[in-house]
């Protein structure tokens, strides 16, 4: 039996607009059940990319590795303004994007060992996750290159006429890419159902977006295409802002939504991230900003939930991604025939 | 029945797209325009805006949207006005398509045929005149197919659309114009050729010529040339298919002939003819070989204008003809 | 002894701004003499494009040919703010780019004919030109591409200090190429002395603007960065903003200057040109429009020249390009040795 | 003394913008960050924000700048983080530097180097492991070098440097760290290497082995472990230049052992192996053959993430001893 669902007030500069006549109310409403499962997901994903960034130093994950660690609001509020049928793209930071298009902890953590039980079987690693099932088109490591094939998969939404919306997600560093103009300028010319996500975490590797661009209100970036910027690190913000532009998306055509949200780690595992910013910065945005962080406090000040049940549920968490990487660690390897598959269907 | 390549190209996308409604067509031009080369002439009026789509000129966005569209189901001919052009979208070729399925361990699948002109043209100078079969030959993931006949061109670009993989189909502009003769069965709806064989165009015992698109022709021209002037009899393989590539029909040939000679429009370097020639290492050719494998290739120069540089620049008749008597020690 | 000069007054929407202060008062001042000269310039290029059409049917021309016809103010009219030092990049369409910089009829045709004293010796062909003695650098026939190069060219004016500026023509066509945004972005950020013209001459091949993009107000593509429109085919006006293109790009940054103009002719000689345009708008364009006229009427109407002096010089430039073709027929094909040379320094 | 790949190639790209101050350096995290992989370390600090250049992620944009600088006398460094990311600007690598000096007419010249890591590094999958000798080395108008040692990396880049023509500079990522002698001779502000020259960097008499870039340190391990177990003298020869190609130094060394075997990390198809083994054709090194030529490569595959399918796609030290074996039918 669902409790009562209740207000949630947010600060004024919560969302600015481009070119879009319908404003968002500064509020909006949630329940307890959906406040402790936003919190359970965007908690598995904390889990998660620690775990994952445990068995790099154990050397059992190898390569590249992008941690999410700062931006859950995003794809957790997105995904809430989406069904399977809609399809999604992003770039190599796609460890939660996969796991929120409803992969397992199991097959991200397996695939980053490189296991045959792997969401990728092993062969494509940290930078490419895949859920064909859940239309979840990955993970490309090429920065920019995901953008125009996401504005395809909403080609093939419109062509099929089958009501579906694409996402694709690129970075602050992408967004200087030509082909991501590209993609606006075909989107919006054909009125493909596809909203582009900028996660603005402030920086491509260690170059700040304003180091980049003199550009970097990156929502107003597809000039005559619409875009909206929300708070990134709000969930709820972030949800109504992606039914919003889904629903825009859908009816009127694309348009871009920019997430101010912030990456707590370095660029991959072998960037320490603070020669081009200040820890200050960075342990601020963690006090005060954090998407987790703010969920706990709407449940404990509503007395949805106490501290000692959320920690409780981290704890829970936790031993279940422990098992995980139990199980992954003893699975196999692929088998060795596997160098050869999937080279041509 | 006769037909032009123009005319085979046009028919197997018009065919394919009447088949299976997930077929669509796109690119510069291709349809109010009818095709900066006419190939999709007729189409955007048969079949409307929704399936014969103009894009603006931006290579590497389109073509990684085509690519979106195939892995999401569609099967998009994705036409590049030249393939001079997909050098700026060579990057959507390669990592978003021929490496998806792999990369994904087995669940991406992007049935796409990226298709236009390649290699020189006439007249049209260093930028627009460069052979892509090595480059895009090379890379696993994807086919690679380059007709020379009217059968050819239906039969393949009918067997690339079908295909479930990613397939690069190099035309040749000098081509489009041909008439050929075509068999009843190539005129067949269902119609294909397999991707991986090649075809003996032309049988003979003293020497065989691989080639492939335009310069088949020229090779079955040099081959009467040289039955009449020297009473050699050349066998001339057309390749057909660059990726795979047919080593076993090139090796019974040169078991046969003893002697091989390979003729591409390309540059000399890392090209068809080098991975002809070293093949033939791995395949028992080698053990056949009378006398060194001879490569009539285009120059090593960015291809000039001038006539009389671009005639030296690009195999002629005389070029393969050469080549063969090099590789039979005739004077 | 010179006359003095007198003011000419320009249609009210002669000019469009994007993000830029300073207005372009709506009148100019011109001489005889300079008219005269405007006169003269322009008349050769269309004289010379003509008889390249005529020489492509004798076929002593081959391959693709872009004529210049009815866009002739455009690079007359930039030039004038111009010395060599500055550097010129274009597309394919570059006959008169050639011209205007400094180059000659005759190296023109005998390149278009394949001759070794061609302007690029017979290597080049129509989409090669170049003049590196008066830094104009081409010729590029990769839509879209001479953009990035030409930002590179107002990299080293820059680097060496050296005051100069660097123009980077291009098409409406062109324009929806991703990098030429991404060298919006790097001039704008860098602030390099080049000014991006956009000879929007309403089609790339058969398409019109309108069909490639929504955003077809070119001059505003820069978003961030500043824009000017320009009637494109009244060669005063183009001198204006040019001249005020130049000192802009000279100690503020880029901008672009969209020129308003029009192609008489089809796409390349392949092409009619009909199919995807009407007779009649192509026919108004030139009989209410046309950047020659525009001049001839001038000279006339303040008595500057009689019809019969103008009909005479155009005799006389008619007789100047018959010599070169003569010449260039005569001239030689490249030496065979041409063929290797030209590979490496 | 003795040096990592990286400071070789930190010091010789100091010393170059020590020497001609119209060199500079450009390209994505290379100055406030010391570079991606660190091999401008230390320059930014040094030289300013005037010669060592951030650009934002925009490979065409940047190269296709860098290009327009070098058209203008500059002699611009133009760092690829990676290779992979050189196919989003590979037009302007071809189009607008290649063929600049051959389509002007030699008017227009580029002295610029394209440079960074290529081929595999480790367990960073398919996209970001490719090899791009070949592709590059099939151009004419472009240079294309692979230094391996230290010595290599001063030499040949400070050649490319120099260098009037575009030259592209493939380094390897797992290199960087490694460290080798190097001569007093090396250390000098003026040491150049000649591009087109390879060295013989072990003699034997029995089989030639050449190989490039990293795949020359295991070519020498794998040497070493030849003679040992069985008794076989390798031959080891570095390119140091794709292109041009040292067609001589194989060949002499072919007519001395009469074995060949290619090493390359790269896919078989149309590869630098291909090249090597078809000149054998053309060089009379064909005729001293007493076997055919063994290519080792990677695998005709994507690369593939998981560590024990990694190591079966790129050619090990194992891959190539079998390589000798086969060629010279040792069981
Ligand atoms: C085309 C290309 N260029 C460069 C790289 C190397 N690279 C990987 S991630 C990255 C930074 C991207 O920054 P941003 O888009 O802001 O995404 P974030 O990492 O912040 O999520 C760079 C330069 C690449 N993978 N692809
Ligand atoms: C990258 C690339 N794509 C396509 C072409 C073929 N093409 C040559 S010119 C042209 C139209 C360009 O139109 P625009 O930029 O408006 O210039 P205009 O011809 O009007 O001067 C096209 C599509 C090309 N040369 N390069
Ligand atoms: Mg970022
Ligand atoms: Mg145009």
């Amino acid at each position: 039996f669902a409790s009562k669902p209740e207000q949630f007030t947010f600060s004024e500069n919560t969302y600015s607009y481009h070119k879009l006549e319908n404003k968002l109310p500064l509020s909006t409403t949630s329940s307890k059940e959906e406040l402790l499962s936003l919190f359970r997901s965007m908690s598995v994903m904390r889990r998660m990319e620690m775990t994952a960034e445990a068995l790099y130093k154990e050397k059992l994950i190898r390569g590249f590795l992008h941690v999410y660690n700062g931006q859950e609001a995003v794809v957790t509020g997105f995904e809430l303004a989406l069904t399977k049928k809609d399809s999604v793209i992003t770039a190599y930071r796609d460890h939660c994007h996969y796991l929120a298009r409803g992969g397992t902890v199991r097959g991200c953590l397996s695939e980053l060992m490189g296991k045959a039980e792997g969401c990728a079987k092993g062969k494509g690693g940290s930078m490419h996750m895949y859920s064909r099932e859940n239309n979840f088109f990955g993970g490309n490591g090429i920065v920019g290159a995901q953008v125009p094939v996401g504005a395809g998969l909403a080609f093939a939404h419109k062509y099929n006429k089958d009501g579906g919306v694409a996402l694709a997600y690129y970075g602050d560093g992408a967004a200087n890419q030509g082909q991501v103009f590209e993609a606006f300028n075909m989107a919006h010319l054909w009125e493909l159902p596809v909203v582009f996500i900028c996660e603005n975490n402030r920086y491509g590797m260690g170059t700040a977006s304003g180091r980049a661009t003199k550009a970097n209100e990156f929502h107003k970036r597809g000039d005559y295409m619409p875009g909206l910027r929300v708070d990134g690190m709000n969930v709820l913000a972030v949800r109504e802002a992606a039914k919003y532009a889904v629903a825009y998306a859908k009816t009127k055509g694309p348009l871009i939504v920019e997430c101010d949200t912030y990456r707590y780690a370095g660029h991959s595992v072998s960037d320490p991230g603070i020669s081009y910013r200040t820890k200050e910065e960075r342990d601020s945005v963690k006090e005060l900003r954090d998407p987790i962080e703010a969920v706990r406090k709407w449940l404990v000040e509503r007395s949805w939930a106490t501290e000692a049940e959320l920690k409780a549920i981290e704890k829970e968490i936790r031993a279940s991604v422990e098992a995980d990487v139990e199980a992954g660690k003893a699975a196999p390897f692929p088998d060795p025939s596997e160098l050869a598959t999937d080279v041509y269907v | 029945a006769s037909m032009t390549v123009r005319d085979a190209l046009n028919s197997a996308i018009d065919e394919e797209m009447a088949r299976d409604d997930k077929v669509f067509l796109m690119g510069e031009e291709v349809a109010q325009y009818d095709g900066a080369y006419k190939i999709s002439k007729g189409l955007w009026k048969k079949w409307g805006s929704g399936r014969v789509i103009d894009t603006p000129i931006t290579e590497m966005g389109f073509a990684g949207m085509a690519v979106g569209a195939g892995l999401a189901g569609l099967r998009p001919i994705c036409e590049f006005m030249t393939f001079n052009f997909s050098m700026q979208a060579i990057d959507h070729v390669v990592n978003s398509a021929a490496k998806a399925l792999y990369m994904s361990g087995g669940q991406l699948t992007c049935p796409i045929v990226f298709r236009g002109p390649n290699g020189a043209a006439r007249a049209v100078a260093a930028q627009h005149s460069q052979d892509f079969a090595a480059w895009y030959g090379s890379v696993p993931g994807l086919k690679v197919v380059a007709p020379y006949s009217a059968e050819d061109a239906r039969g393949l670009l009918k067997a690339a659309i079908r295909d479930n993989n990613p397939v690069v189909c190099l035309e040749n502009e000098m081509m489009y114009g041909e008439t050929f003769e075509v068999s009843e069965e190539a005129l067949s709806k269902d119609f294909i050729l397999p991707i991986g064989k090649a075809k003996v165009e032309r049988a003979g015992k003293d020497v065989t010529i691989v080639a492939f698109s335009r310069l088949v022709g020229i090779a079955l021209n040099a081959a009467k040339q040289l039955e009449t002037e020297y009473g050699i009899q050349a066998e001339v393989i057309n390749l057909r298919s660059i990726r795979p590539l047919d080593r076993e029909t090139i090796t019974e040939s040169v078991k046969k002939t003893n002697h091989l000679v390979t003729a591409e429009e390309g540059w000399p370097a890392f090209g068809v003819g080098s991975e002809v020639a070293a093949s033939m290492f791995e395949t028992g050719g080698f053990d056949y070989l009378d006398a060194p494998v001879v490569r009539v290739t285009g120059a090593d120069v960015p291809v000039p204008y001038a006539i009389n540089l671009e005639l030296m620049a690009i195999p002629q008749e005389q070029s393969i003809v050469n080549g063969v008597k090099k590789a039979l020690n005739v004077k």
